[in-house]
């Protein structure tokens, strides 16, 4: 059965064909079936429905009936005359997150960025750790200039934001170089699934 | 009420969220965490909608006998075989939901998966033009990381894994850095906007 | 004041109030053996944090104040987000649709929320012209964020008739499942543009090349930085980062909202300048400038 | 110039076949000796092996499963090798996941790999003892938040319905403060960013990392700042802690045919940029 599916998957690459559209429907369905279910047991009825009812000993907590109703009027969406109350769940998952990931980026992104990059650019009987600290602090310096958005990206400065693309495309460069390897590593996976699960040619 | 009183939610639960890193008192943890399990219920409430979502765009079709509408009719009734499985037999080890997902839904996520590794080799015939400086420093770290990762890499150039490393940690890292660090200011710039209702557009507004 | 500031006051004032007492309560109610319970209200050790936060946050909010008041604000031309609009432009021209694709992740995403303030941007210049705005989305919840964006563009530009709720699209949770029904409107319903801006995964390189293979116009942009090579490579235009944020304030050309990006260039500057001082501070011995940015 | 410029506008199917010999021939070949002994073996990956090398028996390990089936091919063999290293050196191991199938990749891994090594078969591992399995929890980051004040109270029971409290490993574990490392396995969201920022950041706990290479560039910069004990990354990350700890296992399997693909992926490159530049010149 997975092999049948894997080739139909696989029959993509010589063109569309109704083998793969098969499949292709197969999944998208299962797929929806997969994460509606998932949701419901291990978010809705573990975070609701467990802690209203928890198991015997435990106090209800009937502070999650919150969700429960914001929960609710999302459904209302359904029906239009009520449906703006939609958008309170709405608000309070947006807010909740901007705020989150507000201070998340701040920390990981921002300071902890910063603080690294500032580094001497001199160290004392380490050329290596010298050359590797200047090209670091100019490279970032370079970058950020290249992010600037008040001023045109002319003359010295402008050469200075193209400095900072060049390491940006040194940057992307790596990661195009780790994702071919990341791929091609799933792609063996399954074929040893191919030749050694499947078929058993494979020692 | 129906302008306000969603500016007013959004604040207040952004405003919760960050005051929480500055908060330490335990009490103060407990609340954040529950309500986050209110975001949590909010987000599998949604799915719900999801459901019916798909629901409406496939009768549609079906309904309409539109071209490939046998191939829509399989994508619903997949779904609502699974829906039934799981909802009333549970999703546990052994059960007749975790056998299709284990024997159907398993094996073509992968190979879905796995079909990149093609169309990224094409890819690199196809699109990788070096006509500028920028395109060739591109290609020419994607290339030195490929080789550096693999023992041809060492058989090479016996520090070439380590030249590797270096562009990672030099300036690889210098651009990364610069992007992170424009991007933190760009989400905090847009969280504040969100949070302080100077942006609503994707609320709408009536 | 009026009467209708001084209630939404009081009913903010009463929401705070109820939640403060919450946490009373649990102070009181015995903590469980074995924890430590917390009394601190302000953790000092994060005090520098607050004092950077404080900083960004009044850089930002001054601008869009001095911008509300009508200063004019210079925005440099930002290749990518013209591109946009030439891509719209484009589509109406040939009477074919546009595809936006928002990524795949959820609201919890701050990338989607922008994301979804481009949307309504761009919903609001393609209401003008007949053409259809398609945008297929992976996660349940996005849906309705989407409808209410699309919606409102669709509103200020006067033509609510013309908006389509059937082309907010649920496609599947799952991430192939979504890329390959992507990959089928791509290839079967042709538009002439398509806008991939948001956070996107491993599906960037299927979505794009198939896209270029299409011959449409293509700009992406995200903050995902592993994903960028691909959309550098196989797009027309590439929003990198922070100019996907910027997107969403230099697109609506709104004055307070070009005040955020104002602001944030301050911050950078400062932040610019923080790495000099720092480093030559660093370079000459002095350590205590660092510490400032440990985070804790 | 006829078959540079055919070759421009090759049947994209042709490349496809390279690829699949590329990746399916090599699986068949046995690498040399020689070629194994090139392996590298990078510095977050020494020092991941270094740090669990020096931890005294009976230290808690945390492992987080954080990926599903498509990745499995570069992750499990991390989660294989790591493991095999961990209960060699007396450690104790507490697995979980954040993604849905994780805990179902632990069980796998410990099923089909660990438990049937005759080595650690005369360990004698007691379930519950000297390993748990406490399952998934949705969430992502608020789980690690939870738990950074009481782990049982984010993982309520295990992988098998027994109550996290009543685990005899789970006795004296209140939250990370009883954990020496977390190795954090993982193929996207939630994964090492959340909890380099979530549990090292916030309750000072050391994180380690096992990514995919397309997350480990990504990563990478939290080596340098010490946010990250280790990290390994894609396949070569995991052929270099098989190497380091001796534990010869799939990862070193594929890395011939992970040569050779990336070798043609570079060939292509070549070429295309070749055949470009020539018919461009030509037509000028």
């Amino acid at each position: 059965m997975g092999a049948f599916l894997t080739l139909g998957i696989i029959s993509f690459l010589y063109k569309d064909n109704p083998w793969y559209k098969f499949c292709e429907a197969l999944f998208v369905g299962i797929s929806a079936g997969y994460w509606f279910c998932t949701v419901f047991w291990s978010q809705f009825v573990a975070k609701l429905w467990d802690n209203i009812y928890p198991t015997a000993g435990q106090p209800r907590q009937y502070v999650y009936l919150v969700g429960g109703i914001l929960g609710l009027m999302m459904l209302l969406r359904l029906v239009p005359k009520i449906g703006w109350f939609s958008r309170w769940p709405l608000a309070f998952v947006v807010g909740g997150t901007a705020g989150a990931y507000l201070i998340g980026y701040a920390l990981s992104n921002g300071m902890k960025q910063v603080k690294s990059t500032i580094l001497p650019l001199w160290v004392s009987g380490n050329l290596n750790a010298t050359v590797g600290n200047i090209i670091l602090v100019v490279g970032t310096f370079c970058g950020l200039i290249y992010f600037f958005f008040s001023k045109e990206q002319k003359g010295t400065y402008g050469k200075v934001a193209k400095l900072g693309i060049f390491f940006l495309m040194i940057t992307f460069g790596a990661s195009f170089g780790y994702t071919v390897m990341a791929r091609m590593s799933l792609l063996i996976g399954r074929m040893d699934f191919l030749f050694g699960t499947w078929l058993g040619l494979i020692k | 009420m129906r302008k306000e009183v969603p500016l007013i939610i959004t604040f207040l639960a952004g405003a919760f969220f960050i005051a929480d890193y500055f908060i330490p008192h335990t009490g103060f943890s407990d609340l954040a965490a529950k309500i986050n399990g209110w975001a949590i219920i909010v987000l599998a409430a949604s799915y719900i909608l999801g459901v019916l979502n798909i629901l409406r765009i496939n009768y549609g079709r079906v309904a309409k006998r539109e071209k490939d509408w046998i191939l829509k009719l399989i994508l619903v009734l997949c779904m609502f075989f699974m829906l039934g499985a799981g909802i009333f037999g549970g999703i546990t080890e052994g059960t007749l939901f975790d056998w299709f997902f284990v024997n159907t839904f398993t094996p073509m996520q992968a190979t879905m998966f796995a079909l990149l590794a093609f169309y990224i080799a094409s890819a690199a015939f196809r699109a990788f033009r070096v006509r500028t400086v920028q395109a060739a420093l591109l290609a020419i770290t994607a290339v030195l990381v490929m080789i550096g990762r693999v023992p041809i890499g060492e058989t090479i150039w016996k520090s070439f894994p380590d030249f590797t490393e270096w562009i990672m940690n030099v300036p690889q890292l210098a651009g990364k850095r610069a992007i992170l660090i424009g991007a933190a200011l760009g989400a905090i710039a847009t969280g504040l906007k969100v949070i302080t209702g100077l942006e609503r557009t994707y609320m709408g507004q009536d | 004041m009026n009467n209708r500031k001084i209630s939404l006051v009081i009913l903010i004032s009463a929401i705070w109030l109820t939640l403060c007492s919450q946490i009373l309560l649990a102070q009181e109610a015995a903590p469980p053996t074995g924890t430590k319970f917390d009394y601190h209200w302000f953790d000092t050790n994060r005090l520098n944090v607050f004092i950077t936060l404080a900083i960004v946050f009044s850089a930002i909010l001054w601008f869009i104040a001095r911008a509300k008041k009508g200063k004019s604000l210079f925005i440099r031309r930002i290749a990518g987000l013209d591109a946009i609009e030439e891509a719209v432009g484009r589509a109406t021209e040939m009477g074919k649709s546009v595809l936006y694709i928002p990524g795949i992740h959820d609201m919890n995403d701050i990338q989607t929320v922008a994301s979804m303030i481009i949307l309504g941007n761009v919903a609001k210049t393609i209401a003008r012209y007949d053409i259809p705005l398609i945008v297929p989305i992976r996660q349940p919840f996005v849906v309705p964020v989407a409808e209410e964006a699309v919606r409102q563009g669709y509103l200020s530009a006067g033509r609510p008739d013309a908006f389509m709720k059937d082309n907010i699209r649920f496609i599947s949770d799952e991430q192939f499942a979504y890329a390959a029904a992507v990959n089928g409107i791509m290839l079967r319903e042709r538009p002439a543009a398509n806008l991939l801006l948001g956070s996107f995964y491993a599906e960037s390189l299927l979505l794009a090349e198939t896209g270029a293979s299409t011959g449409a116009i293509q700009v992406a942009g995200t903050a995902n930085i592993h994903q960028l090579p691909f959309f550098v490579v196989a797009c027309d235009y590439t929003l990198i980062g922070e100019e996907l944020f910027a997107a969403s304030a230099y697109l609506s050309r709104e004055p307070k909202l070009l005040g955020s990006l104002k602001g944030s260039d301050l911050a950078k500057a400062l932040i610019v300048l923080a790495i000099i001082i720092g480093t030559i501070l660093e370079t000459i011995g002095v350590k205590w400038f660092t510490k400032l940015f440990v985070v804790q | 110039m006829e078959f540079w410029q055919k070759l421009l506008a090759i049947d994209r199917r042709i490349i496809f076949i390279f690829v699949a010999f590329a990746i399916i021939v090599p699986l068949f070949i046995i690498a040399p000796p020689g070629f194994l002994k090139k392996i590298d073996v990078s510095l977050p990956v020494q020092s991941l092996y270094d740090y669990v090398e020096n931890l005294p028996p009976g230290s808690k390990i945390m492992i987080a499963f954080d990926y599903d089936p498509p990745t499995t091919p570069e992750l499990q063999p991390m989660a294989v090798s790591f493991l095999k290293h961990c209960f060699t050196k007396d450690l104790k191991v507490i697995m979980l996941g954040l993604w849905p199938q994780g805990p179902v990749q632990a069980q796998f891994a410990m099923e089909r790999e660990i438990l049937v090594d005759e080595k650690i078969k005369a360990k004698n591992l007691q379930y519950g003892i000297d390993y748990v399995n406490l399952g998934f929890q949705a969430g992502n980051e608020f789980v690690i938040l939870r738990m950074g004040t009481d782990i049982a109270a984010a993982f309520p029971v295990d992988y098998f319905g027994t109550r996290t409290k009543e685990i005899p490993l789970m006795k004296d574990v209140k939250n990370f403060d009883n954990i020496r490392l977390v190795y954090n396995i993982s193929a996207g969201y939630p994964g090492t960013y959340e909890w380099v920022i979530f549990a090292g950041d916030r309750f000072g706990v050391k994180i380690a990392g096992g990514n995919t290479a397309v997350q480990y560039p990504h990563n990478s910069p939290y080596v340098q700042t010490g946010q990250l004990v280790g990290l390994l990354g894609g396949m070569a990350g995991a052929a270099g802690y098989e190497k380091v700890s001796g534990y010869l296992g799939k990862a070193t399997k594929y890395m011939l045919s992970q040569a050779v693909s990336h070798a043609m992926v570079i060939f292509f490159i070549i070429l295309g940029n070749l055949a470009y530049f020539i018919t461009r010149g030509r037509k000028v």
